[in-house]
């Protein structure tokens, strides 16, 4: 709380209604640039607006998705994880070895939740527990995960199965691909944990305000604990879909994902300072990048260009995010 | 509470350190020597352009051969990921072991030239192989097989899958590894000479992985419907191109081949999605560096054509550009690849 | 005890000690003299960029820059763009790649004192953008030719046999720091504003110019990494920093800076520094492939976070 | 009354070297309505926390129902029945109306919400303190303060409460909010309930309160079931003897100049009797209509130099806002400000700084300190400019300041390389204060000097207050400490709402004519400006 805040009448009524008003342009930016963006590749590539191109949006995405999903609760809470991409490479290599060994697919996916699990676990004991600064936790963990991963691969490229025909984008229902729903499902759980418990609103409290959550009696270590073990499920599971997409895994698999889902997460519109934000804007944001991936290489733009793109969306959503705070910090007459 | 899970974490990273270094200790990928010490203790060192793929993989085995039957001493080192930067490192460190004789597959064409000049002052004999720095202080180049020779080949291959006419794409490593560029620039010139109906699309796509090359080979084939056949240029390139293929069904539809080690391909020569990979056999390679190495190190001159013990033909020198050829490039197919484990 | 550890260049230095004695066992070759100083000598690049990290967490406020290995590349394509198609004389080539690597900087501190944004937030954004554009400007491809004028000086020769970009670049850049940070009035307002904005607005600190310069720093930093690497290698790459941002947050962390701001000495960098480079060399000596030198970091990275949440809590009870 | 429900035994507590609590002793019984008075710093708030678990005592007891009772954190204390409204209040600003009620108590089976329940609930809950039921859906953030402050009410009230603990709750509500509050605390007593208020309105005690306790420097001092003002006044400043008759021309208090530095005491005389002189000086910074809308409004005032200019007013009044304002780190609407007689445009702190106006912010943690650094970094900060050559720092001249002001100060620290965070409040303070007067301000605006601070030091910092006024620099001095103002003040300005209620000098300066200032009764004052109709809000 800022000392040097003061109530009013109805000019502070008619601020806020003003800020409202932004709010509503903020949450509606993304929709809008999504449905701008696909006008334009419809325009630009007679492909783009095809069925099978638009599976492979989803099939590409799937993974990306589920680990964006449990990283929304995390930077809800005001923290983040840049350990997730080589999470997923250095489960992959699980999911791959037991494949390529003929494991019971059911036993090598409970191997791949498991080890998610784990590294939950092990990012949150080190950030939650040992109160390392997120970012700098994960910054160490991702490190040794890469190298396990190296370690573990020793120079052999680990052909795999898919663990479930249907985790590899293969498989319809109806015209979908399997993996939407699987997506879907996540989502809807997600979103349905965060607005309809106890649990997701002690998520929303911690991020909002640490201390006034504690005073409410909230468990804050716990709560932090199991957004961090959802995420190691997430990352597990992710991990058994990237394996069965990609077919192999090497010594750099999953590294380009862990900015990915922090860019998606923030250009959906969760921020990053907490207390704001929800799964399904990480949906919008999600399919906002994918979008752009795809349909910036069929305009025939050089993939090099893809970053330019990204972070220029990324500069963009946030930079309205930013307008708001700051519209309604001067709102507030506080310093 | 929070004790314990400190101790818990302090010990789970301690171990996660402990299984790193013991994993370094068993395992001899990146800095094994040969067990056979060398009499008069001739130390030779490759310096890969990156650590233990398959192909790399291939090179130890021939390097190592080659120490073997000669009697010396061979180690091969090399980056986690592609980075001149990390190569110029590990090539001083090597100096610094004061090894006789280095082999390096630069990464670029310019980035090593003077660790090479200094290693060359130090007396140490320096080679390229694999990949040359032509301007750099190197005693001799190894080469493979010309650049030319790989372009032409690999576009023959694609020439005969297609059946010589119809749209074509390529995906290839990262934009700046020069012996890539030279090979697309070969197989381009191929094709506008001796292929006239057949049309490169959506340019050349840069990729850092195998997820990307799996996503532009995807988006190529949505781009161009009528897409007959993808060039893959290196190893990370191939798995990702040929499981697009392969997830969309376009076995017999579109055509994939490139450069890549047999093992690589093996999956995806076996399921059809790869028409056949263009390499050489590089545990010759490896063989002929080594053996090349040792020749310096006695300070042997290299004759026009250079009878190698360990391989099958002789090998041929060219005294002015320096470079000993192995031969022609390898067409690996479904036939053969299984007699190659690189 | 807990006064010992709870400087951090104290406990740097008796890792530094136990590194040297332990990577000398490992490897015959480190302890000579020609080893001592290659192994400074890739210091220079990664610790000019851990110099301009450190001043932008020093500010506080959540700074962080992600996008220092982007903006090297940039400014590397930049130059050597210039340098080489455009047949400017190198050095020139560097000064403009300095002034753009400060323009970079600078529209990130923009971004994040102007609009208040989180700093973590632009920085990705910019370190996509960056690093793609480099990519586009060059088409990807490695730019050299730029052989000229002496320009190989910084990467490629000695003083009184110590690299040149060590002697010459890196120590005098850290020197500057040192004063800059600790006997500046520009210095004296980093600690301030990183330790509390609030007070140090209301005792007249300008604070979003400082945070503003903080980031101007760190570009420029990031540019005369791009400059060394274009001497060393003789080659600019438009990839030239990738990897290298996450290093020198790791060297900045490991060095005593704490991801708060207000916390920290340009002396412990240097001691990360030198631990770091120790740790890279002897390992590589020793045969240790590059990827567990990786792993390594992380761990120290960590480790050396639990000795400060310890020391640290002791001192905020207090 | 059936019997005691809350009961202190001997209860201390001390913070470094302030005493915030000695032995005090107290009790609440059922149905019983206590009002906790006393001047600020007096350990009201202290006696308030050790309650809600916020502290623990050092010694002495306490007992809930008959029960010992020793919360180790709020959330206990909240359990057993100890619910608390906090003067700044924590809560969440990004989440609903109806998510702040129901934080840590949701409705709920197997921790699937029932938001259709929470929702009947939470509007009932509302209704009972008149607010819209609208609001339920609104984020917390977006609420007026006064608003929020209902919520919170409305969140405490709805536990199962025994004890009800409010701090100053009706600061910054208007008269209907107030009542509407009231009519709560009566229903939660007529069930069994106990209340304690924490208060400085006077006007309200007889509607509030059934007992009132009073305390001063941490001991109690009194209790009284009548509300009488001036025995209750007299309990809290303990000078009875003075209040009645400030008739003088001093604005010096006869009983506090004993205590202090008589040369200061001479000097202040020096200065009230040049007084009728200096009123038709110039201002050193005149206001005129200053407005910021929502916050205050139409402001005149002046503050000469040599002079101690107060400004009281509670908590919401407007008071530092108009500071800020002044400072250019909050806006202005509209207004004309001059300053030195010249028109001036506020632009920041800094700008401020450079023409002679230095701030001492009200919260010393958070606006003041700078954790990390040590004493003599806090204390060179602002006059940092003067100190470098081509912005590098001039060590010997710093040094030499540092010490001199550690010096005049009387800063108690083992050296100026100590860390501030070594040093207790009070020299904290002093260090503070130093900080700006190393600048060699003209204008010199101090908000809450000595809030949260021993007894001792606050003196001494009172002595030089003084002195620096003495000196010609011209003073305005914030604060919601009676006594502080008393003592030191020439001229007092009262805020109530955003507004000037009245200008006292003098003899004019009681705290009857202050409080009725601030508490928006109309002044009666003299020389008090016309009263402006209140807004309803």
């Amino acid at each position: 709380m800022s000392a040097a805040t003061v109530a009013g009448a109805d000019p502070i009524i008619r601020d806020a209604r003003l800020l409202s008003i932004l709010r509503w342009a903020q949450q509606l930016l993304m929709p809008v640039l999504l449905v701008v963006e696909i006008v334009l590749f419809t325009i630009l590539s007679p492909h783009f607006m095809t069925s099978q191109n638009w599976v492979n949006i989803a099939t590409n995405s799937a993974d990306l998705a589920l680990i964006a999903a449990g990283l929304t609760l995390i930077v809800i809470m005001a923290g983040i994880d840049v350990s997730t991409g080589f999470a997923v490479g250095l489960i992959g290599w699980f999911v791959a070895t037991g494949m390529a060994q003929g494991r019971p697919p059911i036993l090598v996916l409970t191997v791949a939740l498991v080890i998610g699990i784990v590294i939950g676990l092990f990012n949150g004991a080190l950030t939650v527990g040992l109160s390392i600064p997120s970012i700098v936790a994960t910054l160490g963990t991702s490190a040794i995960f890469q190298t396990l991963l190296f370690a573990l691969w020793n120079s052999t490229d680990v052909f795999a199965r898919p663990v479930f025909p249907w985790l590899s984008g293969q498989a319809r229902i109806g015209a979908l691909p399997a993996v939407v729903f699987l997506v879907v499902v996540v989502y809807a759980a997600l979103h349905l944990l965060l607005s309809r418990t106890t649990y997701g609103r002690s998520v929303y409290a911690i991020g909002s305000n640490v201390e006034a959550a504690a005073l409410a009696g909230i468990k804050i270590a716990r709560v932090r604990m199991i957004a961090y073990v959802i995420l190691g499920a997430l990352v597990g599971l992710a991990a058994c879909l990237y394996s069965a997409r990609i077919g192999v895994v090497q010594a750099s698999s999953g590294s380009d994902l862990t900015m990915l889902a922090i860019a998606s997460v923030v250009v959906g519109g969760t921020s990053v300072l907490g207390g704001e934000g929800s799964v399904l804007r990480t949906l919008g944001g999600l399919i906002f990048i994918a979008v752009l991936r795809n349909g910036v290489v069929l305009a025939g733009v050089p993939s090099l260009w893809n970053g330019v793109m990204i972070g220029l969306v990324i500069l963009l959503a946030v930079s309205i995010n930013g307008l708001v705070v700051r519209i309604s910090r001067r709102q507030r007459r506080s310093l | 509470m929070k004790k314990l899970t400190g101790a818990v974490a302090l010990l789970a990273s301690g171990a996660l350190l402990l299984s790193g270094c013991s994993t370094t200790s068993t395992s001899s990928t990146e800095a094994g020597t040969t067990a056979a010490a060398s009499a008069d203790g001739v130390k030779v060192a490759f310096v890969s352009q990156v650590e233990g793929i398959p192909y790399f993989n291939g090179f130890k085995t021939g390097g190592e051969k080659a120490a073997k039957d000669l009697g010396i001493s061979f180690t091969q080192t090399g980056p986690a990921k592609a980075d001149s930067t990390e190569q110029v490192k590990i090539l001083d460190g090597l100096v610094a072991q004061k090894y006789d004789a280095i082999a390096v597959s630069p990464l670029d064409p310019t980035s090593i030239n003077s660790s090479l000049a200094t290693a060359a002052e130090a007396g140490v004999k320096v080679a390229t192989s694999d990949a040359d720095a032509p301007d750099s202080a190197r005693q001799v180049f190894v080469s493979q097989a010309s650049d030319a020779d790989l372009g032409s080949t690999v576009m023959d291959q694609l020439a005969e899958a297609v059946g010589k006419s119809g749209e074509y794409g390529i995906v290839s490593g990262s934009a700046d590894t020069a012996t890539f560029n030279n090979w697309i620039a070969a197989a381009q010139e191929r094709q506008e000479s001796a292929y006239p109906d057949m049309k490169l699309v959506g340019g050349i796509r840069y990729t850092t992985d195998t997820a990307q090359a799996l996503q532009e080979a995807q988006n190529l084939m949505t781009a161009n419907p009528d897409l007959k056949g993808i060039i893959a240029v290196p190893s990370t390139a191939i798995p990702g191109v040929a499981q697009a293929v392969q997830n969309a069904g376009a076995i017999g539809k579109v055509a994939v081949t490139g450069f890549g080690s047999p093992k690589t391909a093996a999956e995806f020569l076996e399921s059809g999605a790869m028409t056949s990979t263009v390499l050489w056999n590089v545990e010759d390679l490896g063989y002929l560096t080594v053996w090349a190495l040792d020749q310096l190190v006695e300070g042997k001159e290299f004759q026009a054509s250079n009878t190698v013990s360990g391989l099958d033909s002789p090998v041929t020198y060219d005294a002015a550009s320096k470079t000993l050829l192995l031969g022609k490039p390898t067409v690996f197919t479904k036939e053969n690849y299984a007699d190659y484990d690189f | 005890m807990s006064g010992i550890l709870k400087d951090r260049r104290t406990a740097l230095s008796v890792l530094i000690v136990v590194a040297v004695v332990v990577m000398s066992m490992l490897s015959p070759y480190f302890l000579q003299v020609g080893n001592l100083l290659t192994l400074v000598q890739y210091s220079a690049v990664v610790g000019v960029l851990a110099l301009g990290q450190v001043m932008v967490i020093l500010g506080g406020g959540g700074g962080i820059d992600l996008s220092i290995g982007s903006t090297m590349s940039l400014c590397s394509v930049i130059f050597g763009l210039l340098a080489a198609d455009h047949g400017m004389s190198p050095w020139l080539a560097a000064a403009v790649a300095l002034v753009a690597g400060s323009v970079f900087g600078t529209l990130n501190g923009l971004l994040v004192t102007g609009l208040g944004l989180p700093p973590l937030i632009v920085t990705l954004g910019t370190m996509y953008l960056y690093a793609s554009l480099a990519q586009v400007v060059t088409g990807g491809v490695d730019v050299s030719g730029f052989d000229r004028d002496g320009f190989r000086t910084i990467g490629q020769t000695s003083v009184l046999g110590i690299p040149f970009q060590v002697l010459c670049l890196l120590l005098p850049l850290g020197g500057l720091m040192a004063f800059v940070t600790r006997r500046t009035s520009f210095g004296r307002n980093v600690y301030a504003v990183g330790s509390n904005d609030v007070a140090a607005r209301l005792a007249g600190v300008p604070v979003a110019r400082t945070r503003i310069m903080l980031y101007t720093i760190s570009g420029s930093t990031a540019a005369l990494g791009a400059i060394i690497t274009a001497s060393w290698l003789l080659n600019a790459k438009s990839t030239a920093g990738s990897g290298l941002e996450l290093q020198a947050i790791t060297i900045a962390v490991l060095g005593g800076a704490a991801i708060t701001g207000g916390i920290g000495r340009i002396s412990g960098i240097m001691l990360a520094l030198i631990l770091v480079a120790v740790l890279n060399n002897g390992l590589q000596l020793a045969g240790v492939g590059s990827t567990y030198q990786i792993g390594l970091l992380g761990a120290v990275l960590i480790g050396s976070m639990l000795v400060r949440a310890r020391g640290q809590s002791k001192t905020l009870v207090a | 009354m059936n019997g005691t429900l809350l009961r202190a035994d001997n209860v201390s507590k001390r913070f470094g070297a302030t005493q915030a609590l000695a032995e005090v002793s107290f009790s609440l019984a059922a149905g019983e309505r206590v009002a906790i008075m006393g001047e600020n710093g007096a350990g009201k708030s202290t006696l308030m926390k050790v309650f809600a678990g916020v502290h623990s005592a050092d010694s002495g007891s306490v007992t809930l129902d008959g029960t010992p009772f020793e919360p180790k954190t709020p959330y206990e204390a909240i359990l057993s029945g100890i619910s608390t409204v906090y003067q700044e209040p924590a809560f969440f600003s990004h989440l609903s109306v109806l998510e702040n009620l129901f934080m840590g108590r949701q409705r709920h089976q197997l921790g699937w919400l029932d938001t259709a329940e929470m929702r009947r609930e939470g509007e009932a809950l509302l209704d009972r303190l008149a607010l819209p039921a609208r609001l339920l859906r609104r984020p917390m953030g977006e609420l007026s303060l006064a608003e929020q402050q209902l919520v919170l009410i409305a969140r405490a009230v709805a536990a199962d409460v025994k004890v009800l603990i409010l701090d100053e709750p009706t600061s910054i509500l208007t008269d209907t909010e107030s009542e509407r509050l009231f009519a709560v605390v009566d229903e939660l007593t007529s069930r069994g309930a106990g209340v304690c208020f924490i208060t400085h309105r006077f006007d309200e005690l007889e509607r509030m309160a059934d007992r009132f306790v009073v305390l001063r420097d941490g001991r109690l001092v009194g209790e009284t079931a009548t509300a009488d003002r001036d025995t209750l006044l007299a309990m809290m400043g303990g000078r009875a003897g003075r209040t009645a008759g400030a008739g003088g021309t001093s604005a010096v208090p006869v009983a506090d100049a004993s205590d202090a530095d008589t040369r200061v005491a001479e000097a202040s005389d020096t200065v009230s009797t040049s007084t009728a002189g200096a009123q038709d000086d110039e201002p050193v910074l005149r206001i005129r209509s200053a407005t910021l809308a929502g916050t205050f409004e139409d402001i005149d005032l002046d503050v000469p130099a040599a002079r101690i200019t107060g400004l009281y007013g509670l908590v919401g009044a407007g008071r530092t806002e108009l500071a800020l304002s002044v400072l250019g780190e909050l806006g202005l609407d509209h207004g004309n400000i001059q300053y030195l007689g010249r028109p001036y445009r506020p632009a920041g702190a800094r700008a401020a700084l450079a023409q002679g106006i230095a701030y001492l912010p009200e919260d010393r943690k958070t606006q003041g300190l700078l954790h990390h650094m040590t004493v003599g970094e806090n204390l060179s900060l602002a006059a940092l400019p003067k100190l470098t050559n081509l912005g590098v720092l001039r060590r010997g001249l710093e040094r030499s300041l540092v010490d001199r002001w550690i010096d005049r100060m009387r800063v108690k620290t083992s050296g100026t390389g100590a860390a501030i965070t070594s040093l207790s409040g009070g020299n904290q303070q002093k260090v503070l204060l130093a900080r700006l007067m190393a600048t060699e301000p003209r204008l010199l605006i101090l908000d809450e000097p000595t809030r949260g601070i021993d007894v001792a030091t606050k003196a001494e910092i009172h002595r030089d207050v003084r002195v620096l006024a003495e000196q010609g620099i011209a003073i305005l001095l914030i604060s919601s400490e009676m006594s502080e103002l008393l003592t030191l003040a020439d001229t007092v300005h009262t805020l109530h709402e955003g507004q000037v209620t009245s200008t006292l000098r003098g003899a004019q300066i009681t705290e009857a004519a202050v409080l009725r200032g601030a508490t928006g009764t109309l002044a009666d004052a003299a020389s008090a400006t016309p009263t402006r109709t209140e807004t309803p809000s």
